[in-house]
């Protein structure tokens, strides 16, 4: 065609978005901004972020045994547990300490995958941030502690579902405990 | 109606009048034309200023549209306040200068550039007996002042000591030489026809249908705005024609080495300079003030702001030349274009109108095609893609 | 109104004192660049004059050839051949002192001869030269050696392009 | 009329022309050599209006021979700097003092 | 700064040497041209990397096959998901598992996907180094923004995915991400159209880009370049053909081929392969099969990942990176980690024609030359 003419269709395809910028909604051409703090993109359940642990009921009552499966598992080695131990020194199957460097932490995910225990899952909260980047971003035992009620608020697919794999599990292990029990009466 | 008319037409003369009436009665009357000389020149320093600042804040609102994103929307309402949060950030950034910069002409460059800048407001016409000076070589004045833009770029870029900045310095020169040939050729036309370098005058030449008469309406003057369009965006360095600054290749071109206020001072003569050259496209081409019903003040600013939105819109939509084509497309193709519109105007002149219209027309067109023909190089190639499996 | 005549009487005077200052940067700075820089400020000091002068015609063309377009080249030039890292080389020979000696008896008997000469001096009018004058005057009564000024300046355009081209024909045979 | 004698205008125009000169012979850099001939020529033009100012019957004279001679400054200094770049190039010099050969 | 021998030191007098980089505006990261400029044209160039190296391979030894997937993702960051399909098929070649069809249709969905994403952001990134303001770019990533929140509901993350595993993928695809995959691709040519029409005819454009940064077949060739800078050359090669890996040998499509080599074929190579990979999703969405999306065999390592020991041996395994071949290569000696692991990164050797392409040219012509192959320091770097 003649010169010039692909420079004016290229000015018509942006003049066509400056009208579509105001004329239309967001995804048919409009302004596709979404404004942070006011708006938010939709949530998506998968969405991982920082791990977290849960627990059941209180505080106390973590899943975590402190097997230190995640630690060994994480590429990044970002993770660091210490077992509780009693007044007798025994190990309690419980984390004393339970550190995330979320500084060093990429999100991977694989801690969730490995946890046999179905206590560390990966958060969707995603504005962390702090003043100082060497402690300021190492989450301890007590912030990292979320309780399996808000686990089922963020992401309600897979918390249902492990609570029907521990419920069926509990169950299983009581049937398995109550043969037993059953002729004891006698 | 009309009375009204002409009260808010000459709003701004008969304010000015009156204030120099009252200092009348009691100074003497070189104070008077001092006072006049000193209310012209600080309400062209304030609205130079102004016009900068918002300018920038009506690119960036602009871009930001036709991007399909929000422009500047968080300071103030609709980003009212964002040219002064800039301003302010701007006045409390350190100020570095290079270790090895030459000092002082490193320090005058900036001060230097926004010089002409406001100088070129004396012979714009922004309405019906608003010209800051009327000069009768108005627009010879223009172009004698806008082309010292040079200077201070080289003193900016050779005084850097950075060798983006000096490519940067190199380009500008081989640039604005360039197009100030095709762009002084490309205004020819209209002083032919008017009669005059005074932008006054040339504005009134084109006063007739009440108002209407502008030298675009007609092939040569068509032809003559387009060229001095691209010429003028070439010369305030603005995209497609950006390459002396151009950020991909040169970081930032002549003002690499510049932060805070002489960074911004660059900035203003910029944006002062597209202000002042759209505005001298719109007196020269566009009938400057004339236009029916709205005061004459309101028709210029109007063209003037749609031709620097059409100057945003360039910056939006294309890629930047490369120094080579840049030239090639000046000397080229914009300047014999120009020669033969000088050839048309006078065509236009001595023809009865239809054939002068019929005539210029064809020549133009023709030569445009011939142009185009003989710098093939400009011309996309055609290609065919094979797809294979 | 005999304030503003005297104010730009200054101002021509003023004008004349700030060209000669430059005009001494020109030829006594090392740094070239800051020569170049100072030419353009004396030429522009020069439009002020010819503004005084009432040649407001000229004093546009001066700017726009002069710096626009003469300073430009130079410094044009001068970014080609000089070297970022700014060593000062001497940029004078040693025939200053002659020299100033020779300028300064030039200067005093030439002076001499300007104040001597009783000068025809018409009754100049007020009245500014007009550009529509100039041109009907270059049309006309100098319609030649403006013809001869356009062959010139094609033949150094020409010139010009043929000497700073690059010699290739050596590299390619 | 303007308050300026013809004579001040001259002495005024000679210093600027015998700055030139003096530039012109001092110089080792070409451009220097350059950019005082631009100096003498533009004093010579200062005189051409003064004169027609001050002296000559047709007022526009003296504007026309000024706009020639700013046309010839041009063309020398183009020329002059095609000859100093093809010069830089070759020699790698701009300094008058080190092209002492006729032939190289 | 150590001085760079240039391959033709032609030191004339007008001669500037530039660093280009590693802060600079248009180098996509920290790279470094070194360039040698007479005027504006450039007699010499050389690419100076390494300043992104964070000792992939090293820590890729060191750690069980595994928890090398989240690595790759950092490799070609743009595009993490087509890394980790590189890195799965290499590891199954090694250990021999097969993978749920599926998965394997996820798996093309998903990479089909990284492509275009792939596609259009690099073409917006060189219109940026043209120095056309962000608009291409924006409108690229307006359109790449819903395949992220693709990527995003499906596999966790935007960017780096980590989403494939030994055997299968990690999630599966529900029928509402089907849909909405199906939305995408529905208007995605409308989008294109548009692209298009700012770009592909305008002359500015085409004068930039037409002619200028030639790599003739045989050079390309010769210096191992692969992907679409090396089929705008005009080569037919293309590993999704070549090998037919994964299930790419069931669609039908075809492979787009440029002719001269320049920046243009470059840019418009590309278009017409996001067309294609319109087509293999088309495709892949309507066979998509019902079943798992994870191998039986692979599945306890998931939980364990250090009982994943391959047998000994070696296996390379490669792909149709956005960017060109993507291998790894991959040696194991029966422990959980690999003994040798290394990748060959189409970023990296395709920049080495970077100065065969740039010399005579001007240095604006660099940038979009360098634009044009397409690198991501993280992968040319590792």
């Amino acid at each position: 065609m003649t010169f010039g003419w692909g420079v004016f269709k290229g000015m018509m395809v942006t003049l066509k978005n400056f009208v579509t910028s105001y004329a239309c909604k967001r995804d048919n051409g409009g302004i596709f901004t979404v404004q942070y703090p006011e708006e938010r993109e939709k949530e998506f359940e998968n969405f991982r972020n920082f791990p977290f642990l849960v627990y059941d009921g209180t505080p106390d009552k973590v899943r975590c045994v402190a097997c230190g499966i995640c630690e060994r598992e994480c590429p990044t080695k970002c993770i660091h547990i210490e077992m509780e131990t009693d007044a007798a020194g025994k190990p309690a199957r419980k984390p004393a300490v339970f550190d995330i460097d979320y500084g060093l932490c990429m999100n991977c995910g694989l801690c969730e995958e490995v946890c046999p225990f179905d206590s560390i899952f990966m958060d969707c909260a995603f504005e962390v941030a702090a003043a100082e980047r060497l402690d300021g971003l190492v989450f301890h035992k007590k912030a990292l502690l979320k309780s399996n009620e808000y686990f089922r608020k963020v992401r309600p697919a897979l918390a249902s579902a492990i609570d029907q794999k521990r419920k069926a599990a509990e169950e299983k292990k009581k049937a398995q405990a109550q043969p037993p029990e059953a002729p004891k009466p006698q | 109606m009309n009375r009204i008319l002409g009260f808010f037409d000459q709003i701004f003369v008969s304010a000015k009048a009156w204030l120099l009436a009252l200092l009348g009665r009691f100074l003497p009357d070189w104070v008077v034309v001092l006072a006049s000389i000193v209310i012209s020149g600080v309400v062209i320093l304030v609205m130079g200023a102004v016009i900068m600042m918002y300018l920038t804040l009506l690119e960036r609102k602009l871009l930001g549209r036709i991007q399909n994103r929000y422009g500047p929307n968080r300071v103030g309402k609709w980003g009212l306040l964002q040219p002064i949060a800039d301003g302010i950030k701007m006045f409390t950034k350190e100020d570095i200068i290079p270790a090895n910069a030459d000092k002082i002409i490193h320090l005058l460059a900036p001060i230097v550039i926004v010089v002409p800048a406001f100088m070129i407001f004396l012979v714009v016409p922004f309405g019906r007996g608003m010209t800051a000076a009327n000069l009768n070589i108005g627009l010879l004045y223009f172009i004698a002042v806008s082309s010292v833009t040079t200077l201070p770029i080289f003193m900016g870029s050779w005084a850097s000591r950075n060798k983006y900045s000096l490519l940067g310095g190199m380009r500008t020169a081989a640039q604005m030489i360039s197009y100030e040939v095709p762009m002084t050729l490309s205004v020819v036309p209209v002083i032919m026809m008017s009669q005059s370098l005074s932008t006054n005058e040339i504005v009134l030449a084109q006063s007739g249908c009440s108002g209407l008469h502008w030298f675009i309406f007609t092939p040569w003057g068509l032809a003559g705005f387009i060229v001095f369009f691209l010429c003028a965006t070439a010369e305030c360095n603005r995209p497609p024609f950006d390459l002396p600054e151009a950020e991909s290749e040169l970081v930032a071109g002549f003002h690499t080495e510049y932060s805070g206020m002489k960074f911004a001072l660059f900035y203003m003569a910029e944006y002062m300079n597209a202000f002042t050259l759209c505005g001298i496209a719109a007196t020269l081409f566009l009938g400057g003030w004339q236009g029916p019903f709205l005061p004459s003040w309101a028709w210029f600013f109007g063209k003037t702001f749609i031709l620097i939105c059409v100057m945003i819109w360039f910056r939006g939509t294309f890629p930047r030349f490369r120094v080579d084509q840049l030239m090639g497309f000046a000397w080229k193709f914009l300047l014999p274009l120009t020669l033969i519109n000088i050839l048309v105007a006078a065509l236009w002149h001595f023809l009865p109108p239809v054939w002068a219209w019929l005539w210029s027309a064809l020549i133009l067109v023709i030569s445009f095609f011939i142009l185009v023909k003989l710098n093939i190089n400009f011309v996309p190639e055609k290609r065919v893609y094979t797809l294979e499996s | 109104m005999p304030v503003l005549e005297i104010a730009v009487k200054f101002g021509i005077y003023a004008a004349m004192g700030t060209v000669l200052i430059f005009a001494l940067g020109v030829v006594t700075l090392r740094n070239l660049f800051h020569c170049a820089l100072c030419l353009a400020a004396a030429l522009i000091g020069t439009a002020v004059i010819y503004l005084g002068l009432r040649a407001d015609f000229l004093a546009g063309i001066q700017i726009l050839l002069y710096v626009g377009a003469v300073v430009t080249l130079v410094i044009f030039a001068i970014m080609l051949t000089e070297h970022l890292a700014g060593k000062t080389v001497r940029q004078n020979n040693s025939q200053s002192l002659p020299a100033v000696i020779g300028l300064a008896a030039f200067v005093a008997i030439l002076a001499a001869l300007i104040v001597k000469t009783p000068w025809p001096l018409q009754a100049a009018s007020h009245a500014k030269i007009s550009v529509m004058e100039i041109g009907q005057a270059l049309m006309g009564t100098y319609v030649f050696p403006f013809e001869v000024i356009s062959v010139i300046l094609i033949a150094a355009l020409i010139g010009a392009v043929v000497i700073a081209k690059k010699d290739n024909s050596g590299e390619q045979s | 009329m303007i308050g300026i004698p013809l004579t001040h205008i001259l002495i005024f125009s000679l210093l600027l022309f015998a700055i030139g000169i003096y530039g012109a012979l001092v110089r080792r850099n070409i451009i220097g050599i350059l950019i005082s001939i631009e100096l003498i020529l533009n004093a010579a033009n200062i005189n051409l209006i003064a004169f027609s100012k001050y002296t000559s019957p047709s007022p526009e004279m003296g504007q026309i021979f000024a706009i020639f001679v700013i046309a010839i400054a041009a063309t020398s200094a183009a020329v002059g700097l095609a000859i100093v770049l093809a010069l830089y190039r070759v020699r790698k010099t701009v300094y008058t003092d080190e092209v002492n050969l006729l032939k190289w | 700064m150590e001085t760079i021998p240039f391959s033709k030191n032609t030191d004339t007098a007008e001669m500037l040497e530039i660093n280009f980089g590693p802060q600079h505006p248009s180098t996509h990261g920290v790279f470094r041209m070194a360039v040698q400029l007479e005027g504006e044209k450039i007699c010499g160039l050389k690419p100076v990397f390494g300043y992104l190296h964070r000792n992939h391979e090293q820590i890729a030894e060191n750690l069980p096959y595994a928890a090398v997937m989240p690595y790759t993702d950092r490799l070609d960051y743009v595009n993490a998901l087509t890394n980790n399909f590189g890195y799965a098929l290499a590891v199954e070649k090694l250990a021999g598992l097969e993978v749920p069809e599926r998965a394997e249709y996820i798996r093309v969905i998903m990479a089909e996907l990284a492509r275009i994403v792939n596609h259009i952001a690099v073409i917006g990134f060189m219109l940026n180094d043209l120095g056309a303001f962000f608009t291409p770019l924006l409108y690229a990533f307006r359109e790449r923004e819903r395949i992220l929140d693709i990527f995003e509901g499906v596999t966790g993350s935007r960017l780096m995915n980590n989403f494939f595993r030994f055997g299968g993928v990690k999630h599966d695809l529900t029928e509402a991400d089907l849909a909405e995959i199906k939305k995408i691709i529905a208007r995605f040519p409308a989008f294109l159209k548009e692209f298009e029409d700012l770009l592909t005819k305008n002359e500015i454009l085409c004068m930039r880009c037409q002619n200028v940064g030639i790599l003739s077949a045989g050079d390309a060739i010769n210096a191992g370049i692969t992907g679409p800078v090396l089929r705008a050359s005009g080569v037919n090669y293309d590993i999704r053909k070549v090998d037919g890996y994964s299930i790419y040998n069931r669609f039908d499509f075809q492979v787009p081929l440029g002719k001269k080599g320049d920046v243009y074929d470059r840019y418009y190579v590309r278009i017409l392969e996001i067309r294609q990979s319109l087509k293999i999703l088309e495709q892949a969405l309507a066979k998509i099969p019902q079943g798992e999306i994870m191998n039986k065999k692979a599945l306890p390592y998931l939980k364990m990942p250090r009982n994943f020991k391959p047998p000994v041996g070696e296996a390379y395994g490669r792909i149709e990176s956005p960017k060109g071949e993507l291998g790894f290569y991959v040696v194991s000696d029966g422990t959980p980690q690999p003994w040798r692991y290394h990748v060959r990164a189409p970023s990296l050797i395709n920049l080495t024609a970077l100065e065969e392409m740039c010399l005579g040219q001007k240095v604006a012509d660099a940038i979009v030359i360098l634009g044009s192959i397409d690198i991501v320091l993280g992968e040319t770097d590792r």
